[in-house]
C-alpha cells in the first residue's frame, strides 16, 4: 500500500525530473540507491564517493554518452530502498543498479528488482542469503566478498601461520551477519583442523560483554574468532582488553583493517588480527592495461583525500573498482544491458582491491563474483602487518600476552 | 464615599471557551472585611475565583488590588501582589508532608524572608497541623486537609484570602471548627473573600455578602438582611422551584 | 499506509495512544509469509489469517494493558514490540531471523493485482471505520476519551470496547503489513517490527488531522510524498533528507497543531462565517479534551 | 561466578539508571515524554569524545562541562520549543520530540558524519581484580557517577526551593500556580536538569561505549522500560529500575543458553508483565526522591 503510493509520487516527481534533466536517449542512467542517511550512513557515503569518483574519472561520459548516477537516499530503512528500486526500475526505467551497501538494505531490494531485471552491480551483502535468491542470476554481479570468504581465508591463513589443533571460541552476533557466518567459520575452521570449545551468542548493540567474557576465560581458548558488527567490536575489543582475558589470538573480519574502528578501538586493538581486499598503507601498482582508472594505490589515495579531505577505506576503493568495471562494460558495449553483461563477464584487469574478474563462486552459487581475493593482517603497536598470503607478507604475527 | 476599597471587580466577563460563564460581576471587599460570594452549583463562584487568582483570564472587566489593576498579571505574580487562594476541594499536594505544603505556600519571594514566623502562626492557628509536621498531606482528614490549604494560603502573606467551599464535604462538627479561624485572620487585618454554598455557615462570619446565580450578581448587601432574603432562596431554588418547594 | 494510519486513529480515538502499531503490522506479515511458504495457501487466505492474527494480538495487548492510560500504554505497546522483534530475532528456525525471509518466489502476484488489493483494503478499511463510527461505539469511544470512568457509569464497559477497538485496529494493521509484505517479498525483524512504521503511522495522522475520518488520509499522502521529494533530491549531504523530514515534522506540530485537515476546516468555517468566529472550533474541541485527558495518571499506589 | 554477577549487574544497573535518570525527572514533572532523550545523551557523548580528542579534557572532567552546557541548550530548547506544546496532546508532543529528534540525529551525521567514535582515556582500559572478580575501572566511575548524580538530584528535590516547587508541579499543577509558582519557568528549568543529566550521561557513555549520531533511539527504548519499571516520576525509582534490569539481563545472560541474545526480550517481557501488576512502578508515580 504505501510502496505503492510512494512509488505512484515518485514516479511524477522523476517523470517531472528526468524530463528536464536528461533526454534517456542521450544520457546513460545507473540507478544508485544507498544508504545516504541512517544507521548505515558510513557504507552509503562511501559508495556514493566511489561512484563518484569513478564517474570523474570517466569524465562524466562514455564514447560521447553522458553518464549519470541517480542517486537515492534509502535512509538506511529496507521499505525505503525497495521504493527506490521500484522507482528507479519502473518509473525511470533504468538499465543499470549500483547500491544499496548494507546487508539487510540489499536482502529487502532482491524481491524489486526481479521485476525489471536491470544488469546489477552488487557492490555489498557479505550474507548468503543473498547468494541463495540471486547469485544465479545472470544480470547479478557481486563486487564484495561474502562472509564465507572471509571464514575460507583466515582459517587457512591461521592454519598455515600459527598451525592447526588450537582451540578456539566464535562469539557471533544475533544479526544477518553473525547468523550466516557462523555455519562457514564452523565448517572452515574445522576442516583447517581448529577445535571449535564454544560458541556464544552476542546482541548487537549490548553495553556489557562481561557475563560472555565470563564463559569465555573459563574455556581458555587459544584464539577468539568474532562474527559481529564493527560499533560491537569496539565495544567487545575494549572490554576483552579491560578483562585482561589471556587469549593469543584474537580474530575478526574486515573490522579490524578499518581506519575508524582503529581509532574508537584505541588501545584495545593490539594484536587484533582481520582482514581485507585492501590495506590502509600498502602500495599495488598501477593496473597494466587501465593504468588511467587503476593507478598505483599511493596515487589513487592522493587523489581521493585531495578530493574528499578523508582517508579512503576498503568500501570507497571497493566502490570505485566496482563502479569503474561497470563504466569500463559501458564504454565497450554501449547502452546495451545485454552486450554489457557480456563486456562485464569478459573483463579481467588489475584494480585497487584485486583482480577485477568475475568468477564462479566456490560454492558455485553466484556466478559472477569480483573481489573476493584477501589480505590477512594483525594490528601491531598502531600498524597493519600483512601476514598472508606470504607473497605480500610484511610481519610475523605475534602472540597477544596480558 | 470611601476612600477605595483593598480589592474591587468591575464588570468581569469570564469563561471558558464559547461558553460565558460570568457576565458583569462587580464585588468589593475592604481592608479586614469579610465577605461572602454565594450561590447555588453552577452560580459561577469557582470561575470567580479563578478570575481573580489568573488561572483564568478574563474576557473583559477589571480587578484591582489596592487600585491598581492586576488583571494581566499572571498566576504567580498576583500571589506575590498578596491574593492567595485555599481552593475547592483543597488540592494540597497529597505526596508531599505537611511542612513541605507549607513552605510552598511562602514560595513567592516576598513572604519566604518571614517563614519561620508564619509558620508559627499558623502552627498557633492550626494545632492539629503543628502535629503532624511529617505526615503526608495525602493521608490526612478532609478536615486537617482544609486546615492545611488555609495555612498554606496564609503563608504567603496574603492581603486578600480567598476561601472556595472550605466546608465543602466536612462534617457540621469540622466545618465549625474551620469557621472558628476565620474571624480571627480577619482580626491580623486580612480581607476574606469566602464563597460557599453552605449560606448558614457563611453568613454567620460575613459582615457583608453577593449573591450570585447563573453567573450575575442578584443581590448585596449586610449578612444580616440576607440571611432570610427571598432573593437568596430564588437564586438556590429557582424562581418557579422555590414555589414547589415550599 | 492509508490503513494503518486509519488503523491507529481509530485506536487514539479512544485515547489509546499506540506506539507498537508496528506489532500487528509485523505480526500480519509473519503469519501470511509463513503461512505461505510452508502451506502455500492463497492471497485471500493468507489475509484472513494474518487480520486474525493482528486481531487476536490487539485483543491480547488491550486485555492485557487493561488498567493502562495515556502514555503508560503508549510504552507498553513499545515493549510488546520490542519483545516480539526480539523473538523474531531469536527464533531463525521459524522466522529467518535476522537474515529474513522471502516469499515463495510461486507465491508471488501481479503488481496490478496487488495495487487493486491495497485499494479495495484502503477503502475497506476507511469503510469500515466509518460504519463503526457512525454506531453506538462512537459515543462509547467518546466517553472514554475524555474519561473513562464517567464512560464507566454510563454503562460503557470499557475493557470490551478496549478490547474491540483494539483487535479491529490490530486486524485493521495486519491487514496493512500483508498487502505490503506481498508486495516487497522479504520480511526481517527490522522490517516487521520497526517504530519506524508505528511513528510513520502517527505523523501522518498528526499533519492530516487527529480525531477525524479524513485526516489520516490526507496525512498519508502528504507525508509519502514528502519523504520521497527528500530522498529523491536531498542527495548531495549524507543526512539532509532526513533533517529536512524533522524540521517539516517539527514546523507541522508547531504550527499546525489541527493538522491539514483541521486547519482546512477552520479556514471553510472562518470563510463561511465571515471570519467573525475568535476561537478556532476544532482545535478547541480537541484541545479540552486534551487538558483534561493531560493531567490523568494511573492510580497511585 | 555470583560475585561477579552481582558486580556486572550493580555496574549495568548503574548504566541503565543513568540513562532514565533525566528522563524520569523531565516526564515526571512536565508530563512530556521526551523522545529527543536519546539524542540529548548522544550530542553529550560526542562533546565529550571532541573535548578529548581536541583538547585533551578527560570525559570525566567533560562531565561538569557537559552538565552546564546541557542545561543553557535544553532550557534554551524548551523555551523556544516544546513550550508551545505544552497544552497540546500527548501525541503532538511525542511527535514533536521524535522530530527533534531526527534533526539532531542528522545533524550529527553532517557534522561528524556517521563514524564510529570512542573516546579512549587512560583508565578507560583498566580494572581492579580482586581474586575472583575483576572490576573494570571506567564502569566503575559511570556507575560512581550514577550514584552522584542520583544523590544531587534527590537533594535538589526534596531540600530545595525549586525542587519542591517541581515535585509540587508534578502533584497538582493548578494548585501549584495557586502557590504564586512560576510554572512555565519551573517547567523549563526542570526540563533544562534533564537535558544536562542526559548530556552527563553520554559524556559518561563516550568511554565505554561506541557513539554514532544512532545510539540514540536504542539507549532511549532502555530509558523508557527502566522508567515504567521504577514508576515514572521517582527517582528512587529509576535507580531501582536500572539496577533490575541490569541484574535481570546479566542473570540471563549467564545462565541461559544464547542468553545475551534473549536478554533484553526478557527484560521487555518483564517489563509488560511488571506493568499489568503494577503500572505505577516500583515506587509510584508522582516524583519524589
Amino acid at each position: 500500500m504505501k510502496v505503492k503510493l510512494r512509488a505512484c509520487i515518485a514516479g511524477a516527481l522523476a517523470l517531472s525530473t528526468a524530463a528536464g534533466a536528461a533526454n534517456a536517449a542521450d544520457t546513460i542512467q545507473i540507478g544508485a540507491p544507498l544508504e545516504l542517511s541512517g544507521r548505515f550512513v558510513a557504507f552509503g557515503a562511501a559508495g556514493k564517493r566511489g561512484a563518484e569518483m569513478a564517474l570523474e574519472t570517466f569524465k562524466g561520459e562514455v564514447n560521447g554518452k553522458k553518464v549519470e548516477f541517480l542517486f537515492r537516499d534509502i535512509q538506511s530503512d529496507p521499505q525505503a530502498a525497495v521504493a527506490s528500486i521500484n522507482e528507479l526500475t519502473e518509473q525511470t526505467k533504468v538499465k543499470y543498479i549500483f547500491g544499496p551497501i548494507a546487508s539487510v538494505m540489499f536482502a529487502a531490494v532482491i524481491p524489486a528488482w526481479r521485476q525489471q531485471k536491470p544488469v546489477w552491480i552488487g557492490h555489498g551483502s557479505v550474507t548468503t542469503r543473498t547468494e541463495e535468491e540471486v547469485g544465479g542470476e545472470r544480470r547479478f554481479f557481486h563486487t564484495y566478498p561474502y562472509a564465507y570468504h572471509y571464514h575460507q581465508t583466515m582459517s587457512a591463513g591461521l592454519k598455515s601461520i600459527i598451525g592447526s589443533g588450537k582451540k578456539i571460541v566464535i562469539v557471533y552476533s544475533d544479526d544477518a551477519y553473525g547468523r550466516t557466518s557462523l555455519p562457514f567459520a564452523r565448517q572452515f575452521y574445522k576442516e583447517a583442523g581448529f577445535e571449535i570449545a564454544g560458541e556464544e551468542l552476542v546482541r548487537q548493540g549490548a553495553a556489557d560483554y562481561n557475563p560472555i567474557l565470563t564463559k569465555i576465560r573459563r574455556l581458555r581458548p587459544e584464539a577468539l574468532v568474532t562474527l559481529v558488527q564493527t560499533s560491537d567490536l569496539v565495544t567487545l575489543a575494549k572490554q576483552i582488553k579491560i578483562a585482561g582475558i589471556n587469549i593469543p589470538y584474537l580474530v575478526d573480519g574486515l573490522d579490524v583493517l578499518l581506519e575508524e574502528w582503529q581509532k574508537a578501538a584505541g588501545d584495545a586493538q593490539e594484536g587484533w588480527i582481520g582482514l581485507s581486499g585492501y590495506i590502509h598503507g600498502m602500495e599495488r601498482p598501477a593496473s597494466k592495461d587501465r593504468p588511467d582508472i587503476f593507478p598505483s594505490l599511493s596515487d589513487w589515495e592522493k587523489r581521493f583525500r585531495d578530493k574528499y579531505q578523508v582517508e579512503p577505506t576498503y568500501l570507497d576503493a571497493g566502490a570505485y573498482s566496482a563502479a569503474s568495471l561497470l563504466l569500463m562494460a559501458l564504454e565497450k558495449a554501449g547502452d546495451d544491458p545485454d552486450k554489457v553483461v557480456e563486456e562485464l563477464e569478459k573483463l579481467n584487469t588489475e584494480t585497487l582491491v584485486g583482480p577485477g574478474r568475475f568468477t564462479k563462486t566456490s560454492t558455485g552459487g553466484t556466478v559472477h563474483q569480483a573481489f573476493e581475493s584477501l589480505m590477512i593482517a594483525q594490528r601491531q603497536n598502531g600498524k597493519s602487518i600483512i601476514l598472508y598470503p606470504p607473497e605480500v607478507k610484511t610481519g610475523e604475527i605475534k602472540a597477544r600476552t596480558e | 464615599m470611601t476612600s477605595s476599597p483593598l480589592f474591587q471587580i468591575e464588570h468581569l466577563n469570564a469563561g471558558y471557551g464559547e461558553s460565558i460563564v460570568l457576565s458583569d460581576v462587580s464585588l468589593d471587599v475592604q481592608q479586614g472585611e469579610i465577605v461572602s460570594l454565594l450561590g447555588p452549583n453552577g452560580a459561577g463562584k469557582t470561575t470567580t475565583m479563578m478570575a481573580i487568582t489568573g488561572l483564568l483570564s478574563a474576557y473583559g472587566g477589571t480587578i484591582r488590588l489596592d487600585g491598581h489593576p492586576i488583571t494581566d498579571k499572571p498566576a504567580h505574580k498576583r500571589v506575590d501582589l498578596g491574593v492567595a487562594l485555599s481552593p475547592e476541594g483543597r488540592q494540597v499536594f497529597p505526596e508531599l508532608n505537611v511542612e513541605e505544603n507549607l513552605l510552598l505556600g511562602s514560595f513567592a519571594s516576598k513572604a519566604r524572608a518571614s517563614r519561620p514566623r508564619n509558620l508559627t502562626r499558623i502552627y498557633d492557628l492550626f494545632p492539629r497541623l503543628a502535629e503532624r509536621k511529617k505526615q503526608l498531606a495525602g493521608l490526612m482528614s478532609g478536615g486537617e486537609q482544609q486546615m492545611l490549604a488555609i495555612g498554606r494560603a496564609l503563608m504567603s502573606e496574603p492581603r486578600l484570602l480567598l476561601l472556595d467551599e472550605p466546608s465543602l464535604g466536612l462534617s457540621p462538627l469540622i466545618t465549625e471548627l474551620v469557621y472558628d479561624t476565620i474571624p480571627v485572620i480577619a482580626a491580623e487585618g486580612i480581607s476574606i473573600l469566602l464563597v460557599e454554598q453552605n449560606t448558614e455557615a457563611a453568613l454567620a462570619v460575613s459582615n457583608r455578602a453577593y449573591v450570585l446565580s447563573h453567573g450575575r450578581i442578584v443581590a448585596a448587601g449586610k449578612a444580616e438582611d440576607l440571611r432570610d432574603s427571598a432573593v437568596l432562596r430564588d437564586a438556590f431554588f429557582g424562581g418557579a422551584l422555590s414555589g414547589a418547594a415550599q | 499506509m492509508v490503513i494503518l494510519a486509519v488503523s491507529w486513529n481509530f485506536m487514539a480515538s479512544t485515547g489509546l495512544i499506540s506506539l507498537g502499531h508496528s506489532a500487528f503490522w509485523g505480526l500480519g506479515s509473519y503469519t501470511s509469509m509463513l503461512l505461505v511458504n510452508s502451506w502455500s495457501i492463497s492471497f485471500g487466505t493468507s489475509v484472513f489469517a494474518a487480520i486474525l492474527a493482528g486481531a487476536a494480538a490487539g485483543a491480547l495487548l488491550a486485555v492485557a494493558t487493561g488498567r493502562l492510560r495515556g502514555i503508560y500504554f503508549a510504552v507498553a505497546t513499545i515493549a510488546y514490540t520490542e519483545a516480539l522483534r526480539v523473538a523474531a530475532m531469536m527464533l531463525p528456525d521459524i522466522t529467518g531471523g535476522s537474515t529474513g525471509v522471502y516469499l515463495n518466489q510461486s507465491a508471488r502476484l501481479s503488481q496490478e493485482f496487488l495495487y487493486s488489493a491495497a485499494i479495495v483494503g484502503a477503502v475497506a478499511s476507511v469503510t469500515l471505520v466509518y460504519l463503526l463510527m457512525k454506531t453506538r461505539l462512537r459515543y462509547a469511544m467518546r466517553a472514554m476519551l475524555n474519561n473513562e470512568s464517567a464512560a464507566q457509569m454510563l454503562g460503557v464497559n470499557p475493557l470490551l470496547y478496549r478490547t474491540f477497538v483494539s483487535a479491529v485496529a490490530g486486524g485493521v494493521a495486519a491487514l496493512a503489513g500483508v498487502l505490503n509484505t506481498w508486495y516487497t517479498g522479504y520480511l526481517s525483524p527490522e522490517i516487521a517490527f520497526s517504530l519506524h512504521q508505528s511513528v510513520l503511522a502517527q505523523i501522518a495522522t498528526i499533519i492530516g488531522g487527529v480525531h477525524t475520518q479524513v485526516g489520516p488520509i490526507i496525512g498519508a499522502f502528504v507525508i509519502l510524498g514528502l519523504s520521497e521529494i527528500t530522498r529523491i533530491s536531498l542527495t548531495e549531504f549524507e543526512g539532509t533528507s532526513q533533517l529536512i523530514y524533522g524540521l517539516v515534522l517539527v514546523s507541522f506540530i508547531l504550527f499546525l497543531p489541527g493538522g491539514i485537515f483541521g486547519a482546512m476546516r477552520n479556514r471553510w468555517l472562518s470563510w463561511a462565517i465571515g471570519a467573525k468566529i475568535r476561537p478556532l472550533p476544532t482545535l478547541k474541541a480537541q484541545s479540552s479534551v486534551i487538558v483534561s485527558a493531560k493531567r490523568e495518571r494511573p492510580p497511585a499506589s | 561466578m555470583i560475585l561477579q554477577l552481582l558486580i556486572d549487574s550493580a555496574l549495568l544497573g548503574g548504566l541503565y539508571a543513568l540513562l532514565a535518570l533525566g528522563l524520569v525527572l523531565s516526564f515526571g514533572v512536565t508530563n512530556i515524554l521526551n523522545f529527543a532523550h536519546g539524542e540529548a545523551i548522544m550530542l553529550g557523548a560526542y562533546g565529550a569524545f571532541w573535548a578529548f580528542t581536541l583538547w585533551g579534557i578527560d570525559p570525566l572532567l567533560s562531565i561538569p562541562i557537559m552538565l552546564v552546557v546541557g542545561f543553557g541548550a535544553g532550557f534554551v530548547c524548551f523555551r523556544y520549543v516544546i513550550e508551545r506544546s505544552l497544552d497540546a496532546p500527548h501525541l503532538n508532543q511525542i511527535l514533536l520530540t521524535f522530530g527533534i529528534g531526527l534533526i539532531l540525529q542528522n545533524a550529527a551525521v553532517l557534522a561528524w558524519t556517521g563514524d564510529l567514535r570512542s573516546a579512549n582515556p587512560s583508565y578507560s582500559m583498566a580494572a581492579i581484580n580482586l581474586a575472583e572478580v575483576f572490576i573494570p575501572v571506567g564502569r566503575l566511575l559511570t556507575f560512581t557517577v550514577a550514584a552522584a548524580l542520583a544523590a544531587i538530584l534527590y537533594m535538589w528535590l526534596t531540600r530545595t526551593e525549586y525542587g519542591r516547587a517541581s515535585r509540587a508541579i508534578a502533584q497538582n499543577e493548578r494548585a501549584a500556580k495557586l502557590m504564586g509558582i512560576d510554572t512555565r519557568f519551573v517547567y523549563s528549568l526542570v526540563f533544562a536538569i534533564s537535558i544536562a543529566v542526559a548530556a552527563a550521561t553520554g559524556a559518561a557513555l563516550s568511554s565505554i561505549t561506541t557513539i554514532t549520531p544512532f545510539i540514540g533511539f536504542h539507549l532511549l527504548v532502555k530509558a523508557f522500560a527502566i522508567m515504567v519499571l521504577g514508576g515514572a516520576g521517582s527517582i528512587s525509582g529509576a535507580v531501582l529500575g536500572g539496577v533490575l534490569l541490569g541484574l535481570l539481563e546479566t542473570t540471563v545472560a549467564y545462565y541461559v543458553p544464547e542468553g545475551s541474545g534473549w536478554a533484553e526480550g526478557v527484560a521487555f517481557v518483564a517489563l509488560f508483565l511488571f506493568l499489568l501488576i503494577r503500572p505505577q512502578g516500583l515506587i509510584g508515580t508522582r516524583v519524589h526522591g
